[in-house]
């Protein structure tokens, strides 16, 4: 069952991903894009990573993307503003991709000391109760410390975002 | 008195400072007042140092202060006062001091007044600093000091650009022989470690005789500097361009005898080596009748008379060269007489000329100026020895012990001093004798001196009649030779030397004696009674051009040593500094400057460049960390 | 394929990250290009949660609720850094954004 | 401390005043610690020992201190610093910038660094103030140069600064692979031992960055450029005070080294302070800006001075001292001079100058002092250091003293021709511009010729305030034990 479950997860989440980068309009790549994660948040629920399924699902598919989307329906995007990088550059980067992964698989294979390969979907860890715990005891100052990054991120968004008086004299 | 020693030097250095300080603010009769008193004063304390010598027969000295002590070397500034230094100072002070006294008259219109007088007290200063000092150090400041002194005075009109440049060369080429010196210095330091003179001669006895002829000759190269032998010479014939007393002063009674100074000083060492002695002798030979080859053909009156200065300090390094130290200070004495005499009265001629120097625009001045030409006369008949004259005596003494040497230099020497007679009267004629080539206005213009020159004048003259009884030749009268027992004590000479005898002295005496009557009375037929003039500088021919050029010595040290190393100078600038040296720097500069401009394609600014970069940075990471 | 093993979730991450990778770096469109890094970042969390149950550890979670707030942070301030330039310049393309060349 | 303290505080002060004030309060801060360096030196026992100020950890975990000290050579290096700064603000007094803060708390920044090199005890401490020191004269001449400000300074800053860099590599080098037990002490790496080949590298860096600073042959070509471009009070500081520091860094810190690296070192070094002594010579005969022609003649007695520090003697590194004093002094007196000229002629090419002593004689009188003193003509301070030094070079090697020598010839020729050209000749039309000097100017000027004629005239006590520590210095360096 699961291996049926994981190969049609992984196999959605790498054609949107794919479908990602190469959508030309990018409202279609923001909705591929919610494809892919809505697949991989399916991929933490297969190893039972409850608190993590549920986190992906609010804040990515749901708050990030949903920035994204308005970003783009603010600057009112379409697809043939952007223009296409040359040839040349394509094969470049699209090369380097390519030589990129075949050195993660050359590091896997020559690194693979696994041992027990198996991940197992029936253990508590990624459990609400079993998270909440850790994040509040072990956790605790990191925890807060996001906080703060959080209200940095705000204060800067809002800063950026804002108009400067120079600006909105002329 | 030994505790008033320095009182000697203080007095000018005192009066520099008065006048130098004040001396725009006074009037000019307290300048000259003071300058000419202070230096008076000197010749009376030196007067009565000289007569305690004379009476303890022992040398004076007091130490001032310690100058610096350093790695053990010590260094006092400390005054001796023995035969030798006495018998300069009041040569110094009194000399300096008539000459003063004629300065007052001769400036009386310069607007420099002040300054001048300052300066003369400043060279008065360091002109005894260098006979008085008790060690090399201090002949060395005085060296130096007078060197300094004798810059300022000879470009004492300094608006001139040309006096300008004779100052320049006078203090150049002097430094050249100060380099000498100071390292003659260095090397009896190295030996003796002292300068004092009394532990040099000390240690004279342990010295290589080697190391002492090394020593020996640098100092000489001192004295070629200050004294202006060849090779050294020709800046003093150019440094006529200052005053006329600076020229008597400075240029022919007391700088630049310091060279015969200081050999007489070491003494000691040279007589070690006669092998030096020797080189003196033929250097000072060649001087002199090189100098007064030069001089026939010279129409400047003080031109004249400072090649004749030359070669007079050439008699006298040739009596050196014989190891005749009191000959030698014997003729620096009547010379300073009977030079001073001459040089002040040429000032006394170029006064009233109106500032002429050219002897073939002079001529019978003698009916109008007539103690000048009078007291010329007798310095003139001094210098070419005329019988029972100062110069006759101390000429014809060097005369005797050349011969004694070689009597082929004094051949020479005696060709030397016919030449000298020659040249001397030509000169002397033409200014004073036949009829006047001026101009017209100079004619009218025509007067003698006041008072305060034809004094010095006189008193020069007196002394130049009588100088030659301060030594008068043994073979004439028994004890006379005042001056050569008044040195005994502090010179040494150099041993297993033999003496004349009588008869022979006599001959040479008559000699020498003859030819300069002759040659009076010859130069009087030409000059005088056929009225003769110099020819003008375009109708020479031959050797006389070259005489009349002075040989293109100047010319030839221009092309051989000023031009190169100016050459060089802009050479290295433009070539190995400029380019070389700071081109190879600016290479390195240059270099990784195309390096970053190669580089800079890589950083074209674009972000998704440098994203590429990181791709393939971290692709080159894990292929160095998995792979290889 | 019996069981799914760490490495076939090795495999996906990988490929996701390259995928990711190959967008940011062919993309001009600076809004894709942000996207793009997301996706890199959840291939990489997708990776930490694999090893993290694998290892029976529940840190490599917690990590990636951490990388999560950091994502979010990052895509704010992006995403006004973007709406700034597109304000400057009227365009979102990387490419435009050469002024570091000066 | 309180030497470094009080310029540092006065120069902070500079930003809260302006115009004349900052002047004047920069004025009195460089008088109190000229007032404060006379009496330590009275306090001095001149015994040759070495007076601790402060010393305290600074950097543990690397073994750094931060410990002062002084002695002899290191008070008469303060001296001749704060002797000069006062005269080159009084020189700046009525430049435009010498009203300037900025400009005021620069100098007094460097002042304190300058101080803090010559008193440091620890070798990195040493290379700290070394850099500071850099630092405010980067900016003095990048504000207030002429042409070519910006290309000249930016070369003279890397220049310098690419040999301190080799400095602290030799340091580090004489630290790690040196016995050293207390870190980068001074007198615990004097007296450590270490390897000669390591050795030879840790000298090398060490004089390169000495030598570049001097500037020793060939190094030499920042220095005309900057000495020109520089603004007359950045002149000074550099050719016065702050060359200064290659030489005390040779003597302190450069002659430990050398009993590892064999006397064949010295003697090449030697050899290129005797070449840059002719060499700059030479050069400065025909030099018509008078600025270059004095910076070239600063070459040719800094590398008497280094060929005198090479001798590793008693005199020479006596005379070395005393004449780096002498080169401070004489040199400030000339860009002073120099300064004067331009300031109301506004040039400073000798071909459009002519006839000054007319104008103001009093001026050509005291440029004439400074003149001598540089000729070292007897009775003036150069004098006294170059017949000591050129007796030390001539000791150890004749050759080299006899052409070491020639720089009293060369000397007289260039300095009269500028003397000549300047003062002299006929007086034209332009020295109407000649106004008379400043008080600032005549205080300044009067003071420096009086040290011209004090030092020459009575040396003594100046030499007996290094003697002893100069031979306790040679005796330490005699008792190095090379590893075999």
């Amino acid at each position: 069952m699961s291996p049926t479950i994981f190969l049609t997860l992984a196999i959605i989440a790498v054609v949107s991903a794919m479908f990602v980068v190469f959508a030309k309009n990018p409202v279609h790549s923001v909705l591929s894009l919610i494809v892919t994660f809505f697949s991989i948040a399916g991929l933490y629920l297969l190893m039972n990573a409850q608190f993590l399924f549920v986190v992906q699902i609010i804040v990515y598919a749901g708050a990030i993307m949903v920035l994204f989307l308005f970003v783009l329906m603010l600057l009112n995007l379409s697809a043939d503003t952007e223009p296409q990088k040359s040839n040349r550059f394509r094969v470049i980067a699209s090369a380097s991709a390519g030589l990129l992964s075949l050195v993660f698989s050359a590091g896997m294979v020559i690194d693979a000391t696994m041992g027990d390969r198996n991940v197992t979907n029936i253990q508590e860890i990624g459990l609400v109760k079993h998270l909440g715990k850790v994040l509040f005891t072990d956790y605790l100052v990191p925890f807060e410390i996001s906080s703060i990054l959080f209200l940095a991120g705000m204060v800067g968004a809002v800063l950026l975002g804002k108009r400067t008086p120079k600006e909105s004299k002329s | 008195m030994e505790k008033n020693l320095i009182l000697i030097p203080l007095l000018p250095l005192i009066g520099f400072l008065i006048n130098g300080i004040f001396g725009k603010k006074l009037p000019k009769n307290v300048v000259g007042a003071l300058g000419t008193l202070v230096v008076f004063g000197s010749f009376i304390l030196s007067l009565l140092a000289f007569l305690e010598v004379r009476e303890s027969g022992q040398a004076l000295s007091h130490t001032a202060f310690t100058w610096m002590q350093i790695a053990g070397l010590k260094f006092d500034i400390a005054f001796l006062a023995d035969q030798l230094s006495t018998q300069m100072m009041l040569i110094i002070t009194g000399i300096g001091s008539l000459i003063h006294l004629y300065s007052i008259g001769y400036m009386h219109k310069d607007e420099g007044f002040y300054k001048f007088f300052a300066y003369l007290n400043l060279f008065i200063f360091s002109m005894l600093l260098l006979v008085m000092g008790s060690n090399y150090l201090l002949l060395f400041f005085g060296w130096e000091g007078v060197g300094l002194c004798s810059y300022l005075l000879i470009g004492f009109w300094y608006q001139n650009l040309e006096y300008g440049k004779a100052a320049r060369k006078a203090f150049v080429m002097n430094r050249i022989g100060d380099l000498g010196l100071m390292l003659g210095l260095f090397m009896l330091l190295q030996h003796a470690g002292s300068l004092e003179y009394k532990e040099v001669m000390a240690s004279l006895s342990t010295l290589s005789t080697e190391k002492a002829a090394c020593i020996g000759l640098l100092l000489f190269v001192g004295a070629t500097g200050k004294s202006a032998q060849i090779p050294l010479y020709t800046w003093l014939p150019d440094a006529m361009a200052g005053p006329t007393p600076v020229s008597a002063l400075i240029h022919a009674a007391t700088m630049v005898t310091a060279g015969i100074y200081l050999i007489v000083r070491s003494s000691a060492l040279y007589s070690m080596v006669p092998e030096v002695l020797e080189i003196i002798g033929y250097v000072g030979l060649a001087t002199a009748l090189f100098a007064g080859l030069i001089a026939i053909r010279q129409n400047d009156i003080k031109k004249v008379l400072a090649y004749s200065t030359v070669s007079q300090l050439g008699f006298m390094f040739v009596a050196l060269g014989v190891g005749a130290y009191s000959t030698a200070m014997f003729h620096l004495t009547t010379h300073a007489f009977f030079k001073a005499l001459m040089f002040l009265g040429s000032g006394s001629v170029i006064h009233a000329m109106g500032g002429e120097q050219d002897i073939r625009k002079m001529g019978g001045l003698a009916k109008k100026l007539k103690i000048t030409h009078l007291t010329f006369l007798v310095g003139t008949l001094a210098i070419i020895g005329f019988p029972l004259t100062s110069g006759f005596f101390s000429k014809d003494e060097i005369l005797a012990k050349v011969y004694e040497h070689s009597p082929i230099m004094w051949g020479l020497l005696l060709l030397a001093s016919a030449i000298t007679a020659f040249y001397m009267l030509r000169m002397f004629f033409l200014t004073f004798h036949g009829s006047f080539r001026g101009t017209h206005d100079q004619e009218h213009h025509l007067h003698e001196s006041p008072i305060s020159m034809t004094l010095p004048l006189m008193v020069l003259a007196v002394l130049s009649l009588a100088g030659g009884f301060l030594n008068v030749p043994e073979f004439i009268s028994e004890g006379s030779e005042h001056l050569h027992t008044w040195l005994n004590s502090v010179v040494t000479y150099v041993s297993g030397r033999h003496h004349l005898d009588h008869s022979t002295e006599w001959m040479l005496m008559g000699v020498a004696s003859a030819l300069a009557l002759i040659i009076l009375v010859s130069t009087y037929v030409v000059y005088v009674s056929k009225k003769s003039t110099a020819a003008e500088d375009d109708q020479l021919t031959g050797i006389q051009k070259w005489m009349n050029n002075k040989f293109y010595i100047d010319e030839l040290y221009q092309s051989v040593v000023q031009k190169p190393i100016e050459a060089i100078s802009n050479l290295g600038y433009n070539i190995i500094d400029r380019g070389i040296i700071d081109g190879s720097v600016n290479f390195i500069g240059k270099s990784v400057e195309v390096a970053g401009n190669a580089l800079r394609r890589i950083q074209n600014g674009n972000v998704e460049y440098y994203l590429l970069y990181m791709v393939l940075g971290i692709f080159f990471l894990l292929v160095f960390k998995f792979v290889l | 394929m019996t069981e799914v093993t760490a490495e076939h979730y090795i495999i996906l991450a990988t490929t996701l990250f390259v995928i990711g990778v190959a967008g940011v770096l062919i993309r001009r469109n600076a809004i894709v290009v942000l996207m793009c890094v997301e996706l890199m970042l959840n291939a990489v969390n997708l990776l930490m949660v694999a090893f993290s149950s694998h290892h029976k550890d529940s840190a490599g979670q917690i990590f990636v609720f951490f990388i999560m707030v950091v994502a979010a942070a990052e895509v704010a301030v992006g995403l006004a850094i973007l709406v700034m330039v597109y304000r400057n310049t009227r365009s979102t393309d990387v490419s435009l954004l050469d002024q570091l060349k000066n | 401390m309180e030497l470094i303290l009080i310029p540092l505080f006065f120069a902070a002060v500079q930003f809260f005043v302006k115009g004349r004030t900052a002047s004047w309060l920069a004025l009195a801060s460089t008088l109190v610690s000229l007032g404060w360096t006379i009496c330590m030196i009275s306090g001095y026992a001149m015994d040759g020992s070495t007076v601790n100020l402060v010393d305290v950890e600074w950097l543990k975990f690397a073994g750094i201190r931060f410990t002062l000290a002084y002695d002899g050579i290191a008070l008469m290096m303060v001296l001749l610093t704060n002797l000069a700064l006062p005269i080159i603000l009084l020189a700046s007094w009525d430049r435009n910038y010498g009203k300037s803060p900025l400009y005021l708390g620069l100098a007094l920044l460097m002042q304190a660094a300058l101080v803090g090199v010559f008193l440091a005890q620890d070798g990195i401490l040493f290379y700290v103030f070394w850099e500071l020191a850099l630092i405010p004269i980067y900016f003095i001449s990048a504000i207030w140069g002429g042409e070519n400000k910006n290309r000249i300074t930016l070369k003279f800053f890397i220049y310098t600064f690419f040999g301190s860099i080799f400095m602290l590599v030799g340091l580090l080098l004489w630290k790690s692979y040196g016995s050293s037990t207390n870190g980068f002490a001074w007198m615990s790496l004097v007296q450590s031992q270490i390897p000669s080949d390591i050795a030879f590298w840790a000298f090398l860096g060490f004089a390169l960055a000495f030598a570049i600073k001097l500037p020793l042959f060939p190094f030499h070509t920042w220095q005309p450029d900057t000495y020109t471009v520089a603004p007359a009070g950045g002149t000074m500081l550099l050719s016065g005070i702050m060359l200064k520091m290659g030489l005390f860094g040779f003597i302190k810190w450069a002659l430990p080294l050398v009993p590892h690296v064999g006397e064949n070192m010295m003697h090449f070094l030697s050899v290129l302070a005797v070449i840059g002594i002719v060499y700059g010579s030479i050069i400065a005969i025909k030099q018509n800006d008078m600025k270059r022609l004095v910076a070239f003649s600063s070459m040719a007695h800094v590398g008497l001075i280094a060929a005198g520090i090479f001798t590793q003697s008693l005199e020479g590194l006596q005379g070395a001292i005393i004449q780096m004093l002498n080169h401070g002094i004489t040199a400030i007196g000339l860009f002073f001079v120099i300064d004067v000229i331009e300031r109301r002629m506004e040039t400073r090419e000798l071909t459009l100058l002519s006839g000054i002593a007319k104008v103001s004689p009093v001026f050509a009188v005291m440029t004439l002092i400074l003149v001598m003193g540089s000729v070292a003509v007897p009775l003036t301070n150069g004098f006294v250091g170059e017949f000591i030094l050129l007796k030390s070079v001539f000791d150890s090697n004749a050759t080299l003293g006899v052409i070491a020598g020639l720089t009293i010839i060369f000397c007289a020729v260039y300095l009269l021709r500028m003397v000549q050209f300047s003062l002299f000749g006929p007086s034209n039309a332009q020295n109407e511009k000649f106004t008379p000097l400043t008080w600032a100017e005549g205080i300044g000027l009067g003071t420096l010729c009086f040290f011209v004629l004090w030092i020459g005239i009575n040396p003594d006590p100046f030499f007996g305030l290094t003697e002893r520590s100069v031979s306790n210095l040679l005796s330490l360096f005699n008792a190095i034990k090379v590893m075999p």
